[in-house]
């Protein structure tokens, strides 16, 4: 980096103190209260990962209930309520309110603290910087509060689940008027309520994330190494930017809808509570002369945006392995990263499509569908260019590369199922059914999920030096794959029948998911692959937990570039010292140069100088690839 | 038109009955068509793919990869598509349901009165006329608080649970809670309208076939969500005086407040926050738009 | 290898690190402030008739916290100045100023203007009953001058009983039928010595003003408590950066003091600017 | 956005700046000035009736905006600023108007009935 030269002049007092700083740092400085992005980005990914397996425990616990419901659960059941208190799970059979904590915290913890601290935070801190050559992010103060804010906010939403009545039970929505009078009254404590919690905690994990995503921005536009032009970074890159502008834009009206929810239980405001509500036959004394919907606006403002949160860092990391694992360059980068940005931007002006029930005009519907739809387009323009980069390569199925490819048709499946979803007069029959349940889980769990498991095993050797296990990689890769599909691809089906979200019973009192049958099962037989699926799941995940923390360890000791990849992070050692480079790596070139014609190795690196050979020879073929639409 | 609803009826989808249902229905099947022809076009391409150039087939990658647009085209279609479905299907369609309710003669109104954990409905009685809801009247027999002193309300029918509808007529729905949001959804009718506390959403349909429908509560509301249920009853119009007689009968003994069978839900949810002075206290909910309240309105 | 940016800018951008992560900071903030203000839009053109008070905070004391943001917005940017010209004492007194503006600020809100609205009392009257109240309320008056109606009684509560509220009324319901009183005044009047009796039966609900008052009570305390908190913060900051530490970071590089005094000063302004708006809003309108 | 190019900026050029800095102390302190005169005359134009409370509520937004704007443009340097950050505002200030009006519409656009 050439400017460190002049920065020098002025540096000087501080390098001195940096210096030493990095010698003495004790075991706390260095591993606990860090301010490396790796450390930082390790602790996320960490953390993001524990709260993926508790999301996933408390699906679990409900698929029992979806499948048995009323009967007690098995062996666990006896124990559980000594952990979440008597009223969950008298006798092991777990109550309604129960239910709706577990549901509520599900989503809640998924999104918030499972895949945003992965996919975005410890991703987004471990790889980016070294990928466009910087040193470190720009503020590494403010990058350890932000993680420090994330493990407040997270310590906040686990205790929820302890303290009198449990955690928040309306959903990770929290729509209101239910979440303003849930909780509250006889038996609760006007803090230590699982809903005021819940908002606290949310607090903090916005702070968290946009403490963060100011980092990326900042560290994306001004530490990129020399040479990294705009067009050469890589698309992880590019989705991590886009995905930080959506969090930053995104979430501050959220935190300000949550504040006057804060407002509205804790000192009676009314911001959100009509008049004349009258709840259990008695009229609730608050000023009124507030709007339910204003919530869901301010709520999906956030809520839409978010959704791309969860699939754009996925979108990078798929784009990343595709590319290495094809050995050749994605097809219409260009196209690509111009699709990412028109999503970003796209995003903020779709939201209500989660609010089609609300009694919405003809005209004010026309534009969130036809923004809808506008959206779809850039994804597909985006999956067909993934599929399209395969083509003509030479592709080698190693972990990395299966996850991947079997992100592209789940993805697939999950985004053409948001079509229909996207009319509302079709929405009318499939709103709120467990076909919606379908929809997004298809995109974030075998899409994203499969994307931070590929994104792990291909990151792995940077971050330790060692490889994850191969075939213990398979052995976990087959078995989810399968049990994702046999897990959300019935829940179609019962959408289709008309069985709702957020069923306690798992549909055994309706008519509808038990009078059709489909497919040989009624909608609530459905339920018992569902679950037994889930579970099994659950037991395919054991050789990758066992493979991540052995292999730290014990894994196969790998060189510095053990894909033989092109982007700067591979020209680094691996685990990279503090600092990241020894010296200050220079681009030259695009970030996806696999099998330039006339060289010996099939690929060529960012920081490898281009030839003035080459040059001429490959002048047609550097920039028309970028086939663009 | 009929042979498309095969993939509806694949993937489960209960018939409809109701006139307009068969619209939602077949842009559902046109999506679910695109939609396969997509993932299976798709499909097929990315394992051959997969296959031919796997590496052990093709050792070298080719650097350049597809020059030809066919990807441009299949993006066009896809737009092309996607826009007849929204121009000439589903802006039309919504614009029917939100803008031209039937004339309210020609058409049954019934007001939807939700509350944790069932539906009330209240009719207008023989006069055609509802009477004046206040909050202040509602009592445990008086669920919707129906003003005893209004003469339009004397005949009023008020039930909870169970609602009858005349075949091959319009009815109008117009939703409205007591307490948090529910969504009222009739599968077969192929409709859907939350009811949200201080709103009045009106929803319409017509229908087509005599028989008993589900009414599920679409919109989580606490811990008896699961169980709110309704269930109406499409009769014949002979059966529906019938029905109307037997519950104006019910309705003459108490005054405008008619029975309420509760569903047996479970128990409602959680206290008031504080149980001080009553509240401030609007009659109806009132639609957004509509102006205000003639009489000033402290509570809201 | 070390941050760069710290201090010089990145060539292509022209800024340093920290200029473009306070903007960005900075734009959060818009957002979160623009919800707020949504909110409160969308609360008070519903709001029923009668609910949206007027004139009920003190204008004189808004328009000095105004004055005094402005001031502190001067002394911020004179301190910046300062420092950009190397005039470490002259910075050393803006900067002072600038915190004992703040802290000047935060005072008058939390010592005096808030105190004093906890301790107002209003009572609404119930619809049926405006008419028993009418010596207090003028709706007759207003009524025909096309005026929204009083629905509220307001004073200082002096005692209440199982049955009844005795308040000692504000000017407004003293004297309901004064045309003066139809509008704000710009120093407050003093509650009068006139009693009112006003029994509970007739209340359709009745609170000192807060929070949960009324939807704009309720925004009043929620946004100027945000607001509050935005002041603190850039106090605390300032004190930080006011004190000895600065000075050795002033030695050892003036321009990196001179960057850090910029952001922050940068933070001051936005919340000036809120206040700006925040203002009028509130106290004016 | 272009490759950084390889210049290293001069100490020297600091000292020239700080010089420019005084020049822009008088511009300060007018804008404080001008800014107390907007906030009297925000405060005096509230007890002027205009007719209706909405033409009231308009023209104090309207003052509102043209001393935020000055604080924006001289003590915040937003009259000369880099792109990059003119790009950032015009964002947020779309995203932001867009969630105002959005909602708005929304607001207003109900099922027209009976
Ligand atoms: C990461 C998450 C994510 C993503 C990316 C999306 C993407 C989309 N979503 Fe989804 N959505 C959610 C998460 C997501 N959604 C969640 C969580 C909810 C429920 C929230 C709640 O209520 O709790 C929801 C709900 C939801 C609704 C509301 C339904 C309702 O509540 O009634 C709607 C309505 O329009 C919708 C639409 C869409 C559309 C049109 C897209 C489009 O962007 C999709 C575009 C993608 C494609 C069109 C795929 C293109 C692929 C190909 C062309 C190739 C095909 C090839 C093969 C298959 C091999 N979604
Ligand atoms: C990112 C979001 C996300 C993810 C990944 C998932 C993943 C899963 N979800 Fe969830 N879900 C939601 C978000 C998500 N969900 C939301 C928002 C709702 C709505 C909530 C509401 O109603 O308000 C919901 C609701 C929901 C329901 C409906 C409940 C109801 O309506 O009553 C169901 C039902 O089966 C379900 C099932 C599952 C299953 C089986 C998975 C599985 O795919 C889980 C798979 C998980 C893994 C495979 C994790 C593996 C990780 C590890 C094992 C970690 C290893 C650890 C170390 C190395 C330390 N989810
Ligand atoms: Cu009512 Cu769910
Ligand atoms: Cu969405």
């Amino acid at each position: 980096m050439d400017a460190s030269t002049s920065v020098e002049t002025h540096h000087e007092p501080h390098e001195h103190d940096a210096a030493h700083e990095h010698h003495e740092l004790g075991w706390w400085r260095k591993y606990i209260f860090s301010t490396d992005h790796k450390v930082i980005g390790i602790q996320y990914g960490i953390t993001g990962l524990l709260f993926l397996l508790i999301g996933f425990s408390l699906m679990m616990l409900m698929r029992w209930q979806l499948a048995y419901p009323g009967q007690a659960l098995p062996v666990i059941g006896k124990w559980l309520p000594h952990i979440f208190g008597p009223g969950s799970m008298p006798d092991g059979k777990m109550t309604p309110d129960f239910y709706n904590s577990l549901g509520a915290m599900h989503g809640t913890i998924m999104i918030f603290l499972g895949v945003v601290p992965l996919a975005f935070a410890a991703f987004g801190n471990f790889v980016v910087p070294l990928q466009i050559g910087a040193p470190d992010m720009t503020f590494p103060k403010v990058n350890m509060a932000s993680y420090w804010a994330l493990f407040v906010g997270a310590s906040i939403m686990v205790t929820s689940f302890f303290v009198p009545g449990g955690a928040a039970k309306s959903g990770w929505t929290s729509y209101v008027p239910l979440a303003a009078i849930s909780d509250t009254g006889q038996g609760y404590n006007p803090i230590f309520n699982g809903q005021t919690l819940w908002l606290i905690g949310f607090i903090f994990l916005i702070t968290s994330s946009l403490l963060g995503a100011i980092n990326f921005i900042t560290t994306i536009i001004q530490l990129r190494a020399k040479g990294l032009t705009w067009m050469r970074l890589p698309f992880f890159v590019w989705s991590q930017f886009v995905t930080a502008f959506l969090l930053v834009l995104a979430f501050p009206p959220l935190e300000a809808a949550i504040i006057m929810q804060l407002m509205d239980r804790v000192a009676h405001t009314s911001f959100f509570m009509p008049s004349g509500l009258i709840v259990n036959g008695t009229p609730l004394s608050i000023s009124g002369g507030g709007s339910p919907l204003l919530w869901q606006h301010l709520f999906w403002f956030l809520g839409h945006p978010e959704v791309y949160v969860l699939i754009l860092p996925a979108f990078g990391i798929v784009a990343e392995i595709l590319a290495n694992n094809s050995r050749k360059p994605l097809w219409g980068y260009k196209s690509l990263v111009f699709s990412v940005l028109v999503i970003g931007f796209l995003s903020f002006i779709v939201w209500a499509h989660h609010m089609w029930m609300t009694g919405m005009g003809s005209a004010v519907s026309a534009f969130f569908q036809t923004t809808t739809l506008l959206i779809s387009i850039p994804s597909v323009i985006i999956l067909s260019a993934f599929f399209i980069s395969l083509w003509g390569g030479s592709i080698r199925f190693n972990v990395p590369m299966l996850f991947t490819i079997a992100f592209l048709p789940m993805f697939g499946i999950g985004g053409l199922t948001g079509i229909p979803l996207a009319f509302n007069s079709a929405d009318l029959y499939l709103h709120d059914t467990y076909y919606i349940i379908a929809h997004f889980h298809y995109i974030v769990a075998p899409g994203t999920i499969f994307g931070l498991f590929a994104g792990i095993y291909y990151w792995f050797p940077k971050a330790t030096g060692r490889k994850m296990n191969d075939f213990w990689g398979k052995v976990h890769f087959w078995p989810t794959l399968i049990c994702m599909n046999v897990i959300f691809l019935p829940m179609f089906l019962q959408g289709m029948v008309g069985m709702h979200r957020r069923w306690y019973d798992g549909g055994q009192g309706w008519n509808v998911a038990n009078e059709h049958t489909i497919w040989g099962l009624t909608g609530f037989q459905w339920n018992h692959p569902i679950s037994w699926a889930a579970w099994i799941m659950g037991l395919a995940q054991i050789p990758f937990i066992i493979n991540f923390f052995w292999s730290i360890k014990h894994g196969e000791k790998v060189n510095d570039n053990p894909w033989e990849a092109t982007t700067l992070e591979w020209t680094a050692p691996s685990p990279p010292p503090h600092g990241n480079f020894l010296t200050p790596p220079v681009a030259y070139r695009g970030p996806y140069e696999y099998s330039l014609p006339g060289r010996e190795r099939d690929y060529t690196m960012q920081n490898e100088p281009v030839e003035p050979a080459e040059r001429s020879r490959r002048k047609p073929a550097a920039e028309p690839v970028l086939v663009s639409h | 038109m009929n042979s498309l609803a095969l993939i509806n009826e694949f993937l489960g989808q209960p018939p409809n009955a109701s006139s307009h249902g068969y619209q939602i229905d077949h842009i559902l099947e046109f999506c679910h068509w695109f939609m396969a022809a997509l993932f299976f076009g798709w499909s097929a391409f990315f394992i051959f793919v997969l296959i031919r150039f796997r590496k052990r087939r093709q050792p070298t990658a080719d650097h350049a990869g597809v020059r030809s647009g066919i990807s441009t085209h299949l993006e066009f279609s896809v737009v092309l598509i996607e826009a007849v479905l929204l121009l000439g299907f589903a802006i039309p369609l919504w614009a029917k349901r939100v803008n031209q309710f039937p004339p309210g003669k020609e058409a049954l109104v019934v007001h939807v009165v939700a509350q944790q954990f069932s539906f009330n409905y209240h009719l207008p009685g023989p006069d055609g006329q509802f009477g004046r809801r206040d909050v202040s009247f509602v009592t445990n027999a008086n669920p919707l608080g129906l003003d005893p002193n209004d003469p339009a309300g004397k005949d009023d029918i008020v039930t909870t649970g169970e609602l009858h509808v005349p075949v091959n007529r319009p009815v109008i729905c117009e939703l409205s809670s007591k307490d948090v949001i529910h969504d009222f959804f009739l599968p077969s009718m192929r409709i859907a309208g939350d009811a949200i506390p201080g709103l009045l959403i009106p929803i319409w349909f017509t229908p087509i076939k005599t028989g008993t429908d589900e009414v599920i509560c679409g919109q989580l509301c606490g811990l008896g969500h699961y169980g709110m249920k309704g269930t109406l009853v499409v009769d014949t119009p002979q059966d529906y005086q019938a029905w109307l007689k037997e519950r104006a009968e019910l309705a003459g003994g108490t005054q405008g407040a008619a029975s309420s069978q509760s569903p047996g839900a479970p128990k409602t949810e959680n206290a008031p926050t504080q149980p001080q002075p009553s509240p401030g206290a609007p009659q109806q909910p009132k639609n957004k738009p509509a102006a205000p309240a003639p009489s000033p309105n402290p509570g809201g | 290898m070390e941050i760069p940016y710290t201090i010089s800018t990145r060539p292509d951008t022209g800024l340093w690190n920290a200029k473009v992560g306070i903007w960005l900071f900075l734009a959060s903030e818009v957002m979160l402030f623009g919800g707020l203000f949504s909110a409160y839009i969308f609360l008070r053109i519903d709001a029923a008739p009668g609910m949206w008070p007027h004139g009920l905070l003190n204008v004189p004391v808004g328009t000095m916290n105004t004055a005094i943001l402005i001031l502190s917005s001067v002394t911020v940017v004179l301190a910046w100045a300062s420092l950009k010209m190397r005039r470490y004492r002259a910075y050393w007194w803006y900067m002072l100023a600038t915190i004992l503006c703040g802290v000047i600020f935060l005072t008058v809100k939390l010592a005096y203007e808030w105190p004093q609205k906890f301790e107002h009392f209003g009572a609404y009257i119930k619809p049926e009953a405006l008419g028993k109240y009418e010596k207090y309320l003028g709706n007759e008056r207003r009524t025909e001058k096309g005026l929204e109606p009083r629905i509220e009684i307001t004073g200082h509560l002096h005692s209440q009983n199982a049955k009844e509220y005795e308040v000692a009324l504000d000017p407004v319901n003293a004297e309901p039928d004064n045309p003066a009183m139809d509008r704000p005044h710009f120093f407050p009047l003093p509650v009068t010595d006139k009693i009112a009796t006003i029994e509970k039966e007739d209340v359709e609900r009745a609170t000192m003003f807060l929070p949960t008052h009324s939807a704009y009570f309720a925004s009043y305390f929620t946004i100027t408590g945000l607001h509050g908190m935005h002041v603190l913060g850039g106090v605390l900051v300032f004190i930080y950066m006011w004190l000895p530490v600065s000075k050795r970071l002033y030695q050892r590089n003036p321009e990196h003091l001179a960057n850090r005094v910029e952001v922050s000063g940068l933070f001051w302004h936005f919340v000036d600017l809120i206040w700006i708006f925040v203002f009028p809003l509130f106290y004016l309108l | 956005m272009n490759n950084p190019p390889d210049i290293s900026q001069d100490p020297k050029e600091y000292e020239e700046y700080a010089h420019g800095v005084q020049k822009h102390v008088r511009a300060y302190l007018m804008v404080g000035a001008l800014l107390l005169t907007f906030t009297a005359i925000t405060v005096a134009l509230s007890y002027v009736d205009f007719g209706t409370r909405k033409a009231n509520i308009g023209i104090a937004m309207l003052v509102a905006t043209l001393k935020a704007g000055a604080v924006a443009l001289v003590f915040m340097h937003l009259a000369a600023e880099k792109r990059l950050i003119y790009r950032i505002l015009i964002f947020t200030g779309f995203f932001v108007l867009g969630l105002f009006w959005l909602i708005l519409l929304a607001w207003y656009d109900y099922p027209i009935f009976k």
